[in-house]
C-alpha cells in the first residue's frame, strides 16, 4: 500500500482514476483505518483529501454555507455561525464517536462510508444539503440522498469524491434537530436515527418540512410521507403522532445485533416526534 | 464430622461421621479408609472447616476432640 | 502463624493503617513510565502470532505448516504437536485444581476446535507483517461439525457432543453415556419439603444471563526468551507469576527452576489472567527459534478466545411465612462451562443463599460444556449469578409479604454463628450492619419520580488465603526494600507497605515496595480471591516483625542487656533499665548502619499458608429511571454499602466497591456476547460488547463498614470481589419498582425492556 | 513497500522516522520511538488509551497513520510533567487514587489535559461526555471526575 497526500481536487482525482478502483480516499481515517487493520480492505494507495484547502474549510455567503468534506467534526462545531442556523446538522456531526473521534472524523467520510447508520446523514438529508462531487467529468451536485446506494456502496463513478456539502440558509421561521438512540450514552452506532427540518408561516402553520432516517433501512431514508404529515398543520399532536407513524411505516430494518425490527420500527416514531418537537422550539424561537 | 451433597452419596448417604483425627491430614486419611468411594475425590480441591474456619492446604492444622468438620470444596476466586 | 491466629491489632493506635497516602508506584503510572505487558522489547526480537479456528465445532483433520515455514523472515511455527499430550488428572496448582489435558487442548486445538477462536497453531517472524502472511499459508483441513451454544441445550440427550470421554460426575452411578454435562453439585441443609410446607407465601422464577467479559483494557501479551541451553525469562501480563510458571513448566515439559517469570505492570484482571493463552505458545515458539519472541492478542481475539464467565440458567424458589421468616429455599443452578469443564456452578451453589440464615436449603449445580470459549474466572467467580436471582426473588417476596426489602433482608441475615448452606458455621461478618447502614442512608428515604425506582440487594463472597511468601529488606540507611509476589493491580503495593512501615514504626516513604519475579520469592499463590491485603499483607506483618526481633536483639548486644528488656516502639529499640532511668534509646537507622559489625544484613522472610480470610458482605442501593417509549434505563443514584474488616487504605478499598458496581451496571443494562448461527461472535469488540462509559454512570457513594476479621494482625477482609454481586438484583428489582416489570433475564437492554413493556401493555389491553 | 520518511515534532521536540503507510501512529510511537505511554487497548478507537493530541486536536492514535505526522506536532503522555514537576492533573490523580490497575491512566491524562486546555471550568457532565471516549474497568470513573474537576480548581486558581 502506498500513501499521497495530492493538494489539489484536480491530483486527487487523477491518483484515484490512475489506480483502478484499487485507491481509496483518506479523510478522517477512523472507518478506513479500522477496516485497513482488520484487512477488509487492501487498497494499492490511499489519497489523504486533508492537504486539499476547499476540501478544509467552510464558507458562508447569502446563499447559505459550503462545508468542506474534510473539515473534522469538531472544526465544524466550532463554527458557531453554522451551529446557530443548522443546529440539528451540527448536533449530528457532534455525535459521531468520542472527542477523540470528532477531532479526526469528517462529514464526508460519514457518507461515503456508506453505512446505513450514519448520524450526520439524516440531518443532512433533511436539511437539504447538496454534496458537491469531483471526478473525471468534473464537479457535479448530488443531493445527499442520492450517494448512498446499500451498505458499503455509494453511487459515486471511478475517480469521484464528496468535496463539500452545500446547505441554503435557513428560511425564516425555520429549525432542524437529530436524535438517535444508543443503549449507552455515548461511543454507540446507532440504533435509529431521525433528523427533521421544518419551517413555519407567520400564522404558525408548517409550510416546508424534510424528515431523514438512519439505521431502519439499508440506505438512510427521505421519508417525504413523515414530512406531509407536518406540512399544512401547527404541528400538533396530532401531526406529531401522523408523523410517528408515517415515519414507522418508513423503517424497511433488519434484526441485527443492535436492535429488532419490531424495535426499530416503533423508536423511529418516538423519535421522530421528540426531534420535530425540538425542530419546532426552534422555528419558533425564530432562525435566520 | 459433616459431609453433606455429592460427597454425602459418595459415603453411601453417612452426613454425621465421628472420626477420630488430631489434624487435617489424619482426617482425610482416616477418611479415605472408611469410604474407599470417597478417597480419589479428596484430594480434588476441597478444603476443611473446623468449627466453621475454613481452612485450605493444611495438612497440620490442629483438630480439636470435640471439633466440628465440614468437607467443602475449595474456593478460589477471580 | 498458619495456624495460631495472631493478636489483633486493632484496637491498638494506628498511624498509617487507614490513612490515605499516594501509592508507591503512582508516579510511574501518570507518567507512562510503568511497563505493562507489551511495553517490553529486546534486541532480535521476534512477533509471534496465533491461528484461529473460524468454526465453532470442527474436526482438524490435518494442518499442513509446509509453505508457512517456507516464507522468508519465519523463525518458528507450531501446533499442538509440539506439545506433549497430557492425561485427564486435576493437579493441584497452588489453590486451583488443573487439568492439563483440557489445558494444553485449550492453548492448542488438537483433536478438535472447540469454539471459534480456538488457537489452532502459532508462528513467529522478523515483523508482524510476516507473521501475518505467514498465518494465511497454514493450510487446516476442519470437518465441521454441529455445535451447540446454548446450557440448556447443550444438556439435551442429542445435543451435539464436544467431549465424546466425558462422564457426569457427582452422580451415583456415573452414567454409562457420555455428555456435556461434567459435573452434578449438590448442598443441602436440613428438610425441603417440610420447609415449604410451613411457607405462606412461596415464589418461584427462573432467571437467565449471558456470558460476560471481565474487560480488562490491556489485552494479554508476553514476551519469552529461551536460550539454546533450556534457561528461559518470561515477561508477562498476569495475575500470578507463579501460577504461569507452573502452567507453563508443565505444559512444555520444562523444570520449574529452569523457567524465570517476571509478571510486568498489569492492566486489569478481574480473574481473567489467572490462566495462560499465549505464554506456553510464546516459549514454545521462542525454545524454537532461539530469539525472543513477543506475543500480543488484539481486542478481538481477546473476545473470541480468553475466558468470560458463565451465561446460565437459575431456578430458585423460596418459601416464608406471613412474618417474614423463611422457611425454605430451592435452587438449580445450570453453568456455561465454556469448551472444558470448569464453570464456577460451585462456589455459585455456595453463594447463592450465603447471606440468609436458614434450617431448610437445597442447590444442586450443573457444570455444562459448550461451544464457547473456556470460562476464567470474573470477580467473585459465578456468586453474581446465583445471587442475582436469589436477591431479585427475595424482593418479590418482600412485595408479596408487604414488608420492606432490607426488613425482610435483616429479618433472615446471616451472622456469627450462622450455619451456612455449603455447611460450616460462619464466624464474625457484617451483613447486619451494611443493612443497617443502608436503611439509615439519606440515599433510601430521598424521593422519587415517575418511572423511577429505587432497588436494594445484598451480596456475599468468601475471600481466601493460600500461599504467599514476602521479604523485608532492611538497607544500611534504614530503609525498607518489601518484596512481595502479589501482582498489583489497585493499588496492593500501597498497603502492604503500609502495614510494613506500621510494623516498624517508620515512614511510609522508607518502605519501597516491588512485586519478585519468581527467582525472588518462594511459591505465591495469585492476585485472586480479594487475598492480597489479607494473605500478602499478613506475610509482610510477620517478615516486619522478624525484622523487629531482629532489631532489638541486635541493640540488646549493643547495650549488653537481656533481649527482654529491649522493647520496640515509634521505630526506636528502647531499655527502660538507663543510666539515672533514663531510657536507653537506639533508632532503626542507626542500628542498620552498624548491622554489618552487630551480625550481618537485616532480612525479614515470611513464607506461609494464610488461613482464617473472613467473608465480605455487601448492600447496594440504586436509583433508576426507565424511558418507556425507547425501553432505555437510567442509573440516578448509586450508593455501595460493605464490610472491609478494616480498610487499610480506604480509597483503593472504595475504588473496588464503585468499580465492581459498575462493572454489575454493565452486566446488567448492555454487556453480552451475540453469536450468530455458526457460532461466531459478532460483536468482539468494545463498540458493541457494551462496556459502561464515563457518562454512562453518577457518582458511586460508598460507605465503609468495619467487622474486623480476627484472624488478621489488622482485622482485614478482602474487599475486591463482594460489589459485583449485588448490582444486578438491585437494578431489576429498581426497574421492577419503577415500571412494575420485573426482568428475569440479563442483560436488560432497551430492546428487551421496550418489548417487555409493550407485551405488558397488549396484555393489558 | 518502501518506508517514508517522516519529520515531525513528537513533545516539542523534533522527531524524525522511518514507517511503511500502514503503520499507525499509535504503532511509530511504541514500537519505532519506544514511546509505550500511549497504550493500545483496542486499536479501534473504542477505549482511548492510545489518546494524544495532535495539532492541539485530541484523538486516538490508532486511528493515525504514522505518515499523517508529516509536520505536524503530538503530544503524548511522556511530554505532561515539566521536569521533576508532575502536571495538576497527573498530581491530582494520585491524590484521589483516580487508577487501579493504571493502564488507561496516560489516555484519561491526555484527554483530560485537552479538556482543561479548551474548557477550564468544565461541569461534571461536560467532564463526564468529553471523556466517555476513553474507557476504565476498574474505578467505575468516580475518582477520575472528581480528580480531574479538582484539577480544574487548582488550575483556575494559579
Amino acid at each position: 500500500m502506498d500513501y499521497r497526500s495530492p493538494g489539489s481536487v484536480q491530483e486527487a482525482v487523477t491518483l484515484l482514476t490512475a489506480h483502478n478502483g484499487a485507491a481509496h480516499v483518506l479523510a478522517g481515517g477512523t472507518d478506513l483505518l479500522v477496516k485497513l487493520r482488520g484487512g477488509f480492505v487492501a487498497p494499492e494507495v490511499v489519497v489523504d483529501v486533508k492537504a486539499i484547502p476547499q476540501l478544509r474549510q467552510i464558507e458562508s455567503d447569502a446563499r447559505g454555507f459550503r462545508i468542506g468534506a474534510a473539515m473534522s467534526c469538531a472544526e465544524i462545531g466550532e463554527h458557531a455561525a453554522l451551529a446557530a442556523a443548522w443546529p440539528g446538522v451540527v448536533e449530528a456531526l457532534n455525535l459521531i464517536g468520542s472527542t477523540q473521534i470528532q477531532g479526526r472524523a469528517t462529514p464526508g467520510g460519514n457518507l461515503c462510508n456508506a453505512s446505513p447508520a450514519a448520524d450526520s446523514v439524516p440531518a443532512m438529508i433533511a436539511a437539504g444539503a447538496v454534496c458537491e462531487v469531483a471526478g473525471p467529468d468534473g464537479v457535479r451536485d448530488v443531493p445527499v440522498e442520492n450517494i448512498v446506494t446499500g451498505p458499503g456502496r455509494t453511487s459515486l463513478a471511478r475517480g469521484e469524491f464528496v468535496v463539500s456539502f452545500r446547505l441554503p440558509r435557513p428560511r425564516p421561521r425555520s429549525g432542524d434537530a437529530y436524535l438517535r438512540l444508543i443503549p449507552r450514552t455515548e461511543m454507540d452506532i446507532a440504533v435509529v436515527g431521525v433528523g427533521v427540518a421544518l419551517c413555519l408561516d407567520e400564522a404558525g402553520l408548517c409550510t416546508h418540512a424534510r424528515v431523514g432516517l438512519g439505521a431502519v433501512a439499508p440506505t438512510p431514508l427521505l421519508v417525504q410521507e413523515a414530512a406531509d404529515a407536518l406540512i399544512g398543520t401547527r404541528v400538533d399532536a396530532a401531526a406529531l403522532n401522523a408523523l410517528a407513524a408515517a415515519a414507522s411505516a418508513a423503517c424497511k430494518p433488519i434484526d441485527d445485533k443492535r436492535g429488532t425490527v419490531a424495535y426499530r420500527n416503533k423508536v423511529a416514531g418516538v423519535l421522530a416526534r421528540r426531534a420535530a418537537q425540538i425542530a419546532l422550539e426552534r422555528a419558533r424561537g425564530g432562525h435566520g | 464430622m459433616v459431609l453433606s451433597g455429592t460427597l454425602k452419596e459418595l459415603a453411601g448417604g453417612a452426613a454425621q461421621i465421628e472420626i477420630e483425627a488430631g489434624n487435617v491430614r489424619q482426617l482425610l486419611r482416616a477418611l479415605g479408609e472408611r469410604y474407599p468411594a470417597l478417597a480419589p475425590h479428596l484430594d480434588d480441591g476441597y478444603a476443611i472447616a473446623i468449627d466453621g474456619q475454613i481452612f485450605q492446604d493444611a495438612w497440620f492444622a490442629p483438630i480439636g476432640p470435640d471439633s466440628e468438620v465440614h468437607l467443602v470444596p475449595a474456593i478460589r476466586g477471580g | 502463624m498458619n495456624d495460631v491466629p495472631m493478636q489483633a491489632l486493632t484496637e491498638r493506635k494506628l498511624k498509617i493503617v487507614g490513612t490515605r497516602p499516594l501509592r508507591p508506584d503512582g508516579v510511574d503510572k501518570v507518567t507512562g513510565r510503568a511497563k505493562f505487558g507489551a511495553d517490553i522489547h529486546l534486541p532480535n526480537m521476534l512477533i509471534g502470532k496465533v491461528l484461529r479456528s473460524p468454526h465453532a465445532h470442527a474436526r482438524i483433520r490435518s494442518i499442513d505448516t509446509s509453505k508457512a515455514r517456507a516464507l522468508h523472515g519465519v523463525k518458528a511455527v507450531i501446533t499442538a504437536a509440539d506439545f506433549t499430550d497430557l492425561p485427564s488428572e486435576f493437579i493441584p496448582a497452588g489453590e486451583m485444581m488443573v487439568n492439563y489435558r483440557d489445558m494444553t487442548r485449550n492453548i492448542l486445538a488438537r483433536e478438535k476446535a472447540l469454539y471459534e477462536g480456538h488457537a489452532v497453531a502459532a508462528v513467529a517472524a522478523t515483523t508482524e507483517a510476516i507473521a501475518a502472511q505467514a498465518l494465511k499459508l497454514i493450510e487446516v483441513d476442519y470437518e465441521v461439525l454441529p455445535h451447540v451454544m446454548d446450557v440448556a441445550q447443550a444438556m439435551e440427550p442429542d445435543a451435539p457432543l464436544l467431549h465424546e470421554n466425558m462422564y457426569t460426575i457427582g452422580v451415583e452411578p456415573t452414567p454409562a453415556k457420555p455428555s456435556n454435562i461434567a459435573k452434578r453439585v449438590e448442598f443441602s441443609l436440613g428438610d425441603i419439603a417440610a420447609g415449604f410446607a410451613q411457607a405462606d407465601v412461596i415464589v418461584e422464577r427462573e432467571f437467565t444471563t449471558k456470558p460476560v467479559h471481565q474487560g480488562y483494557i490491556e489485552p494479554h501479551a508476553c514476551l519469552a526468551s529461551v536460550s539454546e541451553d533450556g534457561q528461559a525469562e518470561l515477561w508477562c501480563t498476569t495475575q500470578g507469576q507463579f501460577v504461569v510458571r507452573s502452567f507453563c513448566a508443565k505444559l512444555l515439559g520444562m523444570e520449574l527452576s529452569k523457567l524465570r517469570v517476571t509478571a510486568s505492570e498489569i492492566g486489569g484482571g478481574f480473574g481473567g489472567k489467572t490462566v495462560v493463552y499465549l505464554e506456553p505458545l510464546a516459549l514454545a515458539l521462542s525454545r524454537q527459534a532461539c530469539q525472543p519472541v513477543k506475543m500480543v492478542m488484539s481486542r478481538t481475539e481477546v473476545f473470541q478466545a480468553s475466558g468470560p464467565t458463565s451465561g446460565a440458567k437459575v431456578w430458585v424458589k423460596i418459601g416464608a411465612t406471613r412474618a417474614g421468616r423463611i422457611t425454605a429455599a430451592d435452587a438449580l443452578l445450570k453453568y456455561q462451562a465454556g469448551a472444558f469443564q470448569g464453570s464456577p456452578v460451585q462456589p455459585g451453589c455456595m453463594c447463592a443463599f450465603a447471606p440468609y440464615d436458614l434450617d431448610n436449603v437445597r442447590v444442586i449445580g450443573y457444570d455444562v460444556v459448550v461451544n464457547r470459549p473456556k470460562v476464567a474466572a470474573y470477580r467473585a467467580p459465578g456468586a453474581p449469578i446465583s445471587e442475582f436471582a436469589v436477591e431479585s426473588v427475595i424482593d418479590e417476596l418482600a412485595q408479596r409479604l408487604k414488608l420492606d426489602p432490607i426488613e425482610l433482608r435483616l429479618k433472615n441475615a446471616a451472622k456469627e454463628g450462622t450455619r451456612a448452606a455449603y455447611g460450616p458455621k460462619f464466624g464474625p461478618i457484617g451483613l447486619v450492619q451494611t443493612l443497617e447502614a443502608a436503611r439509615a442512608h439519606a440515599h433510601y428515604r430521598a424521593p422519587l419520580k415517575a418511572n423511577q425506582g429505587r432497588g436494594v440487594a445484598s451480596g456475599f463472597w468468601f475471600n481466601i488465603g493460600g500461599e504467599t511468601c514476602a521479604t523485608l529488606n532492611l538497607g544500611e540507611d534504614g530503609t525498607v526494600t518489601l518484596v512481595a509476589g502479589t501482582p498489583d493491580i489497585g493499588g496492593s503495593r500501597a498497603s502492604l507497605a503500609m502495614m510494613a512501615a506500621e510494623e516498624l514504626g517508620i515512614p511510609l516513604e522508607n518502605v519501597r515496595p516491588v512485586i519478585g519475579d519468581t527467582g525472588t520469592l518462594g511459591y505465591t499463590f495469585l492476585t485472586g480471591g480479594s487475598r492480597v491485603t489479607f494473605s500478602s499483607g499478613m506475610a509482610v506483618v510477620e517478615a516486619a516483625r522478624s525484622v523487629v526481633r531482629q532489631l532489638r536483639e541486635r541493640a540488646a548486644k549493643i547495650w549488653e542487656i537481656p533481649l527482654e528488656s529491649v522493647i520496640w516502639e515509634d521505630g526506636c529499640a528502647r531499655a527502660l533499665t538507663g543510666e539515672g532511668g533514663k531510657p536507653k534509646e537506639l533508632p532503626l537507622a542507626e542500628i542498620a548502619k552498624s548491622a554489618g559489625k552487630t551480625g550481618g544484613p537485616i532480612v525479614g522472610n515470611a513464607a506461609i499458608s494464610a488461613q482464617g480470610a473472613g467473608p465480605s458482605l455487601a448492600t447496594h442501593l440504586v436509583d433508576v429511571e426507565v424511558d418507556r417509549e425507547t425501553g432505555k434505563i437510567t442509573i440516578l443514584r448509586y450508593t455501595a454499602i460493605q464490610d472491609a474488616g478494616r480498610a487499610v487504605h480506604p480509597s483503593y478499598v472504595e475504588g473496588q466497591m464503585q468499580g465492581g458496581a459498575v462493572q454489575g451496571i454493565g452486566w446488567a443494562l448492555n454487556e453480552e456476547y451475540i453469536y450468530d448461527q455458526n457460532g461466531r461472535l459478532e460483536n468482539p469488540g468494545f463498540l458493541d460488547y457494551r462496556i459502561p462509559v464515563c457518562s454512562d454512570v453518577p457518582m458511586i457513594d460508598t460507605v465503609i463498614v468495619e467487622a474486623p476479621n480476627p484472624r488478621h494482625p489488622y482485622g482485614v477482609r478482602g474487599v475486591g470481589e463482594t460489589p459485583i454481586v449485588p448490582p444486578m438484583a438491585a437494578i431489576a428489582n429498581a426497574v421492577e419498582h419503577a415500571i412494575g416489570i420485573r426482568f428475569t433475564e440479563l442483560p436488560m437492554s432497551p430492546p428487551r425492556v421496550l418489548k417487555a413493556i409493550d407485551d405488558k401493555q397488549a396484555v393489558q389491553a | 513497500m518502501a518506508k517514508h520518511h517522516v519529520t515531525t515534532t513528537v513533545n516539542a521536540d523534533p522527531v524524525e522516522f522511518l514507517c511503511t503507510p500502514e503503520q499507525t501512529l499509535l504503532d511509530v510511537l511504541r514500537d519505532v520511538l519506544y514511546l509505550t505511554g500511549s497504550k493500545e487497548g483496542c486499536g479501534s478507537g473504542d477505549c482511548g488509551a492510545c489518546s494524544v493530541i495532535l495539532d492541539g486536536r485530541l484523538v486516538c492514535s490508532c486511528l493515525v497513520l504514522g505518515v499523517e505526522a508529516q509536520g505536524r506536532s503530538v503530544e503524548t503522555i511522556e511530554g505532561m510533567a515539566s521536569g521533576d514537576e508532575l502536571h495538576p492533573l497527573q498530581q491530582k490523580f494520585l491524590e484521589h487514587a483516580a487508577l487501579q490497575c493504571g493502564v488507561c491512566t496516560p489516555g484519561f491524562l491526555v484527554a483530560a489535559k485537552a479538556l482543561l486546555d479548551r474548557n477550564p471550568d468544565p461541569t461534571e457532565t461536560e467532564v463526564r461526555y468529553w471523556l466517555a471516549g476513553n474507557l476504565c474497568r476498574c474505578t467505575g470513573y468516580d475518582k477520575i471526575v472528581r480528580a480531574v474537576l479538582d484539577a480544574a480548581n487548582v488550575m483556575r486558581r494559579s
